[in-house]
């Protein structure tokens, strides 16, 4: 039996914006376990990223979360107060890379220093050791020549080795979990792979947990043990890389299957239709103006998860009384 | 017997208690004067040409003559005993006991000297001396005597009234000549400090802070109360009036009109004031249409309401209607043009203009308020009026090229004579660029030579009574010609703390210091 | 079917500027929401109503004098008292309302124009155009504005025309520059190259494809300046190179009123609080239009 | 960054250049008469002719303008009509009154306008920003002169807090001529009475400046550090665990401080032009007030030099503001 590392339980976040409520997260359910390569997937806007930022109590305003758990470690986080979740979570347990990792760099402190910055906040040590500390890490996530880069500035870096020390700098402290937000979307081509090799590697070596979250299914497909699919702030589907990959049960996990380039396939399918705005989202299902299978329950209340096959969750009316 | 030896007793020991008490702790007496001091340029007699620097020349230099405490026309000795006039030559006799402040004796070589030193240099006020004709060459010091030579024989009321101009300061001869910078004759030393005999002595000037002057011990005349006057320069009148009350100064110098009535309200304050021989008057161009035209300048003249005006700018100031102020001799208070807004119809309608017409009055920035009054005044008859305020510089520039339609502007006699503003205000043979006397009249581009011949001849009538008949004669004239309508005679007013007293101001702003007392 | 024409051109016009309207939907709902911004509007709004209304709200003619009842303090019948010639200071405030307005519209009448056109030459044609242009432009800007109005002012002499001009002439560096910052990064966008590749001419690019982008720019910068304009109007009215007497003019009333300061305080102090109010309100508009033009502001505002 | 500097300073001569020649020429087509303003309305004309020859004001203007170019390049403004002295000797003594109440003002504005602006940034929208946008709106809605006088009113007559204007007391005398600062002067020459005068007379109007500058200081930190709030590496940082306080001084701040260092070069400029006003309300003896009065009495070469010394040490604030960003943001080099 694996171990339960966080489970986010019917988590419902809104934007208060001005065209309106913005309903980004409508109750979404996760549990990842420990030691896992978890992958996220979803279009832009889906609600993948914000799940992370609540993980890490970071949702910005004017966003709110409504109601919902997330357990992490057997404790609800929503109920830690701010100075707590800062102290004992972020940065110790929790931590994330991102999207843009120069931009992620602060461009006025240079990188040696913001690495041991994070090591000074969370581990009792001294700045000194810190900074050895550094250079190690740097050469653990191989950057050549780790003296001079920690030296240097952020606007000096590749963006390659920029997520290298950003990685770098999030593992330094051990954490259970690390979120790996879009980590390799703004990369070349042949850094991506390097970069999630190094992760990939990195997790067994730290014993940490992954949530990747990405767009890119091919991306998931080459690192992730499970896999959930988000579709307009509703989680859709979850299992095991291979049900998600060979044997998708959803719909718009279907689509977007289908979507993926591959010597299978001859012709890419389109998922017909746009992404709902989310000030009015769809009734019932949120899916159901674009589904081929819609029906009229689909209109009427959002489907729950099924079991459609050990560890593979589906929500959908169409498996609805299959089990 | 016993009683009074008594009483004898006690009163010798109070008095010798009260003499070490006063001895012991004599505090130095010092009078502190708030004033705009930057229109001060230079406190060298030669140059100085402001009431402010003036003002201060008077106590610092000794001149031949000077009016009487208070007077501007009665005039008494200064550092000549005595004088004599003698067809064009006028003759001093110098007091012997004079001193300049360093222990200098002052004799008639210094004198000779401070007056050559004027001619030579020329500087703005040295024409005051020179327009009798006074050159370098026509000053003589003969033994204790100085004899001085015209080149006409003027009225010695004339004469003497120009002589007390602070100009004729007698200077140092020693310490000037050991301070010539470039041949300037110690101009640019002077400037900052001074070599006189007057009964006060300048110590030193911090530009836009202070000046601070002390007692002359040599002083010839009454040895002066106070040990030392200190001016403090504070530009805004408010604040002037502010530090009064609050007790930082003892005389507020530039207060307006409308905050004396806050001074007489003050128990320790009060109000000193003194009409001047100064004047604010509305000119008219005499060669641009329509104020070509006599009948529309009378009708102006017949418009304006000069008792308005004087309530607008706060009261205080007296009403004028001829160019001799109030307190010179030959004073005429007639007006041929008194306010009556109906005449002043009834004239512009006869001259041609029963709609009015369109006019630019220009006044200088310290005038804008008299300038508003009389524009509203003029508007009332039809005559519409754009009003333009500008800087008294550039007013000049414009107004010494005969180039303004309307203005209105201050005049202020350098000397106690009706000469002194029947020149400027009546004298102008020509309009064109061979005038000889280019002043107000010209600058307003009327010329009236029956007036000039009138001007020239009265400044050289010995007789005093047949002068003064002369000139109210021109005065009536020049009432009903003119291009000028004035406004009113301005007035000094001083706010003083009741600890000051005998502050003495005459028409010149001139005040003896040596007479000044302080608690 | 010529108004169904016309619907469909607008549909297709409104199709077409979708993002535009949405943004200047978004940008009066963000307005809305911030209450300061709000009661600035709210202020100016209220300001204008004065100004164009003046002859019937105020109580007096603000040019009759009264000489027998000059610097009465406030009471019923003056409610912010007299000044020195006995005119009604609330009355002359209400009509220096429309005088600032009107130096601040015109002002940034001839500031716009000249800014852009200088801007975009500068900007489109580059070079030694550019070059003296920008020059200019930094000479200009290396004076602090009331010295250079100041000087102008001086040079033209004073009135309430010249004031205009002189702070005109002070401020078009900015505009100048901002027009030629936006002409140049819009110049090297793909859909001009296409225009010029389609024959378009020069003059036909600037007017129909530059010059409306840089408009909006420029338009919102511009209520950044106008409480300034107000401001150093009133500064240099101030120094007697502004409006001319009898003018109810704010800065005027403050410098023929500054002699009352202790015993009337009335004269000079309301006059200001109008020049405050006034330049406070323009401020606040215009911080709130920054906020909510700057992409980086508007961020995170929602 | 040799090159850069090299740049810079001839843009600087030129700059200087354009604003001497701007002011030449604006101040010469006025139809003015200066000398015949100081010698007063009764100076005959032949005495006003001879001084316009003497200071060579009837030349052509062209003659004129050479003359005045030459006289600048070694600092040589001419005499001033107004009082009679070298320009450059009066601008020595009233730039560094100026020089001294800019920077005391400067101090006010910074200590206080940073941190309020910091403050009203991370609380946003909610009641410490909105009154710190109103106090500095305030401010900066401010006319200097209308401040000035207010502050005569109560801080003066009201509350004698304050003296009513000058740069020290009568009965004081300034300390010995060091830097020209009498702040520092007084200091050097531990002369502790004449240093708290001269505090207690910059009080006044260093308030006035340093308010309203503070206003611009404090609106130009709260925009940048929203700005600099909402970027990526905040985000790190608070990932990182970093105390709250850590995050907006050390990572936001450092950032936000660059726009700040702009501003306050830029406000150095703003200072200048405040101090024309509030120095003619202070009667404070500095090179505003000798602008002003220089200007209402058309003193043309007192004019031009204040004029230039005012647009150099404007010129010179913004090269400095230029290096200082070097020194701030590792992004840049010259």
């Amino acid at each position: 039996m694996q171990e339960l590392l966080l489970e986010v339980k019917d988590l419902e976040i809104n934007f208060y914006t001005y065209r309106g409520v913005v309903r980004a997260l409508n109750g979404v359910n996760l549990r990842i376990n420990k030691g896992e390569f978890f992958g996220l997937v979803g279009e832009t806007g889906c609600g993948k990223s914000v799940t992370a930022s609540a993980i890490l109590n970071l949702v910005q305003n004017p966003g709110r979360i409504e109601k919902g758990e997330i357990i992490f470690k057997g404790i609800d986080i929503l109920k830690m107060s701010k100075e707590e979740i800062r102290k004992d979570i972020r940065g110790k347990e929790i931590t994330m890379i991102m999207q843009y990792p120069i931009a992620a760099l602060n461009p006025v402190i240079n990188n040696g220093e913001q690495i041991s910055e994070a090591l000074i906040a969370n581990i009792d040590i001294t700045k000194n050791e810190a900074e050895k500390r550094t250079i190690e890490l740097l050469k653990e996530v191989n950057i050549p020549e780790p003296e001079k880069i920690a030296r240097q500035y952020p606007h000096q870096l590749s963006g390659g080795m920029a997520q290298r020390v950003m990685i770098a700098m999030m593992l330094s402290t051990k954490p259970s979990l690390l979120i790996a937000d879009e980590p390799t979307t703004a990369l070349d081509v042949s850094i991506q792979a390097q970069v999630l090799n190094l992760l990939k590697d990195l997790v067994v070596k730290y014993n940490t947990t992954i949530l990747l979250i990405t767009h890119d299914l091919s991306v998931v497909a080459e690192t992730c043990e499970r896999v959930g699919v988000m579709y307009a702030g509703d989680m859709v589907e979850i299992g095991e890389l291979k049900h998600i990959i060979d044997n998708p049960k959803h719909p718009y996990t279907r689509g977007l299957i289908n979507a993926i380039p591959s010597e299978k396939r001859t012709k890419l399918q389109e998922i017909k239709g746009s992404v709902p705005d989310l000030v009015n989202p769809p009734s019932g299902c949120r899916f159901h103006p674009r589904c081929t299978f819609a029906k009229s329950v689909c209109k009427q209340k959002k489907p729950q998860m099924l079991e459609v096959e050990k560890n593979h969750l589906v929500s959908c009316y169409l498996y609805d009384g299959q089990k | 017997m016993f009683k009074k030896n008594n009483l004898i007793l006690i009163f010798t020991i109070t008095l010798l208690v009260t003499l070490s008490f006063t001895t012991g702790v004599a505090q130095e007496k010092t009078l502190i004067i708030g004033m705009d001091t930057s229109p001060i340029v230079s406190l060298d007699p030669a140059k100085a040409y402001e009431f402010e620097g003036s003002w201060i020349l008077d106590n610092v230099y000794d001149k031949l003559v000077r009016f009487k405490p208070g007077s501007a026309s009665e005039i008494e000795a200064g550092i000549a005993e005595s004088w004599e006039f003698d067809g064009n030559t006028v003759t001093f006799t110098i007091r012997d006991s004079a001193k300049f402040s360093n222990g200098n004796p002052v004799d008639a070589e210094a004198v000779a000297y401070s007056l050559k030193r004027v001619a030579k240099l020329a500087q703005a006020p040295s024409w005051v001396i020179t327009q009798f004709g006074i050159t370098e060459d026509s000053i003589e010091a003969i033994d204790n005597k100085v004899k001085i030579t015209m080149d006409k024989a003027y009225s010695p009321t004339l004469v003497l009234a120009c002589m007390t101009y602070s100009v004729t300061g007698t200077v140092d001869p020693e310490v000037t000549e050991s301070n010539v910078k470039e041949d300037d004759m110690g101009m640019a030393y002077l400037s900052e400090s001074s070599a006189g005999s007057g009964p006060f002595k300048l110590v030193s000037w911090e530009r836009n802070q202070s000046l601070v002057f002390e007692r002359n011990e040599d002083y010839w005349g009454p040895k002066p109360e106070l040990d030392k006057i200190v001016i403090v320069d504070i530009p805004e009148s408010s604040s002037q009036l502010l530090q009064l009350k609050g007790g930082s100064i003892d005389l507020a110098w530039n207060l307006d009109n409308d905050q004396i009535p806050d001074i007489e309200e003050e128990e320790d304050l009060y109000v000193v004031a003194k009409p001047q021989f100064k004047l604010i008057y509305l000119a008219m161009n005499g060669q641009l249409t329509p104020t070509d035209n006599i009948l529309v300048r009378n009708a102006i003249k017949s418009a304006i309401d000069n008792d308005a005006i004087i309530k607008a700018v706060g009261g205080g100031s007296t009403p004028l209607h001829s160019f001799v102020p109030e307190g010179m001799f030959a004073y005429y208070d007639g007006d041929e043009f008194p306010y009556n807004p109906d005449r002043a119809k009834e004239l512009l309608k006869e001259a041609g203009y029963p709609d009015g017409f369109e006019t630019t009055l220009t006044v200088p920035d310290f005038l804008s308020t008299e300038g508003t009054v009389v524009k509203a005044y003029l508007d009332q008859i039809g005559i519409k009026t754009n009003l333009e305020v500008i800087a008294y510089t550039t007013l000049l520039g414009k107004y010494r090229k005969q180039g303004l339609d309307m203005v209105i502007a201050r005049w202020g006699a350098d000397y106690a004579d009706p000469d002194a503003n029947a020149k400027p205000f009546a004298h102008s043979r020509t309009i064109g660029d061979d005038a000889t006397v280019k002043q107000l009249a010209w600058r307003n581009a009327y010329a009236n030579p029956a007036m000039t011949d009138m001007v020239e001849e009265a400044a050289f009538i010995q007789d005093r009574e047949e002068r003064e008949k002369v000139y109210i004669e021109l005065q009536k004239k020049w009432q009903k010609e003119s291009v000028f309508e004035p406004l009113y005679q301005m007035s000094i007013q001083l706010g003083l703390n009741k600890e000051v007293g005998n502050f003495i101001l005459n028409e010149l702003t001139q005040t003896p210091w040596e007479l000044i007392t302080l608690k | 079917m010529n108004s169904n024409n016309l619907h469909k051109k607008l549909d297709s016009w409104k199709k077409k500027h979708s993002s535009e309207i949405s943004d200047i939907k978004e940008s009066l709902f963000l307005i809305k929401r911030s209450p300061l911004t709000t009661i600035g509007l709210i202020i100016i709004l209220l300001l204008v109503c004065v100004a164009i209304f003046a002859p019937i709200i105020a109580p007096y003619n603000p040019l009759e004098m009264h000489l027998d009842n000059r610097l009465s303090s406030p009471s019923k019948e003056h409610l912010l008292g007299t000044d020195e010639l006995g005119r009604d200071i609330l009355s002359r405030i209400i009509y220096g309302a429309g005088v600032a307005l009107k130096i601040m519209l015109i002002v940034l009448a001839i500031d716009l124009p000249l800014g852009i056109l200088l801007g975009l030459i500068a900007g489109y044609f580059g070079g030694w155009i550019d070059e003296i242009i920008m020059r200019m432009a930094d000479i200009f800007m290396a004076f602090p504005r009331l010295v250079l109005a100041m000087a102008i002012g001086t040079a033209l002499g004073p009135s309430l025309r010249n004031t205009m001009i002189a702070i005109a002439l002070t401020m078009w560096p900015v505009y100048a520059r901002l027009a030629r910052g936006q002409t140049l990064s819009i110049k090297e966008r793909t859909f001009i190259e296409a225009e010029r590749a389609l024959g378009s001419s020069n003059l036909k690019i600037i007017i129909f494809n530059i010059l409306p982008l840089c408009f909006s720019t420029l338009i919102v910068r511009a209520t950044l300046d106008m409480g300034n304009i107000i401001r150093i109007a009133a500064g240099m009215s101030f120094l007697g190179l502004g409006a001319q007497p009898p003018t109810p003019d704010w800065g005027l009333m403050i410098s023929s009123g500054r002699n009352f300061l202790i015993n009337q305080w009335w004269v000079p102090t309301f006059p200001g609080f109008a020049i405050l109010l006034t330049v406070f309100a323009f401020n606040l508009l215009g911080d709130g239009i920054r906020d909510i033009s700057d992409p980086h502001l508007r961020r995170g505002q929602g | 960054m040799l090159k850069y500097l090299m740049k810079r300073l001839l843009l600087f001569f030129i700059v200087i250049f354009g604003v001497v020649t701007v002011t030449f020429f604006l101040s010469h087509v006025i139809p003015a008469d200066p000398v015949g303003a100081i010698l007063g309305e009764n100076a005959p004309q032949e005495l006003i002719e001879k001084m316009e020859r003497e200071l060579g004001l009837d030349l052509p203007l062209g003659q004129q303008y050479s003359r005045y170019l030459k006289g600048i390049i070694n600092w040589d403004f001419g005499i001033s009509l107004r009082t009679q002295k070298m320009v450059a000797e009066d601008m020595r003594v009233y730039f560094p009154a100026t020089l001294e109440l800019a920077i005391f003002a400067l101090i006010i504005a910074i200590i206080f306008g940073i941190p309020i602006g910091v403050i009203s940034a991370v609380k946003r929208n909610q009641l410490p920003d909105s009154i710190s946008r109103v106090f500095s709106l305030t401010g900066i809605s401010m006319p200097a002169f209308w401040l000035s006088l207010l502050f005569i009113l109560v801080l003066y007559y009201h509350l004698k807090l304050i003296p009513a204007g000058g740069r020290l007391s009568s009965g004081i005398s300034p300390p010995q001529l060091v830097t020209g600062l009498y702040l520092i002067d007084s200091l050097i020459a531990r002369d502790y009475i004449i240093f708290w005068d001269a505090f207690h007379h910059l009080i006044g109007p260093g308030l006035v400046l340093g308010w309203i500058q503070m206003a611009y200081i404090c609106r130009v930190t709260r925009s940048s550090m929203l700005e600099v709030l909402n970027e990526e590496y905040i985000r790190t940082a608070r990932v990182k665990g970093l105390k709250e306080k850590v995050v907006i001084y050390r990572h936001a701040f450092k950032n936000a401080l660059i726009p700040v260092v702009t501003m306050i070069g830029i406000s150095f400029g703003y200072l200048l032009e405040g101090s024309v006003l509030t120095e003619t309300v202070f009667g404070y003896p500095g090179l505003g007030r000798y602008a002003v009065n220089s200007f209402l009495s058309l003193d043309l070469n007192a004019v031009i030099g204040s004029v230039t010394l005012i647009a150099i040490a404007y010129a010179l604030s913004n090269l400095i503001v230029d290096l200082l960003y070097a020194a701030l943001d590792p992004r840049i080099k010259y």
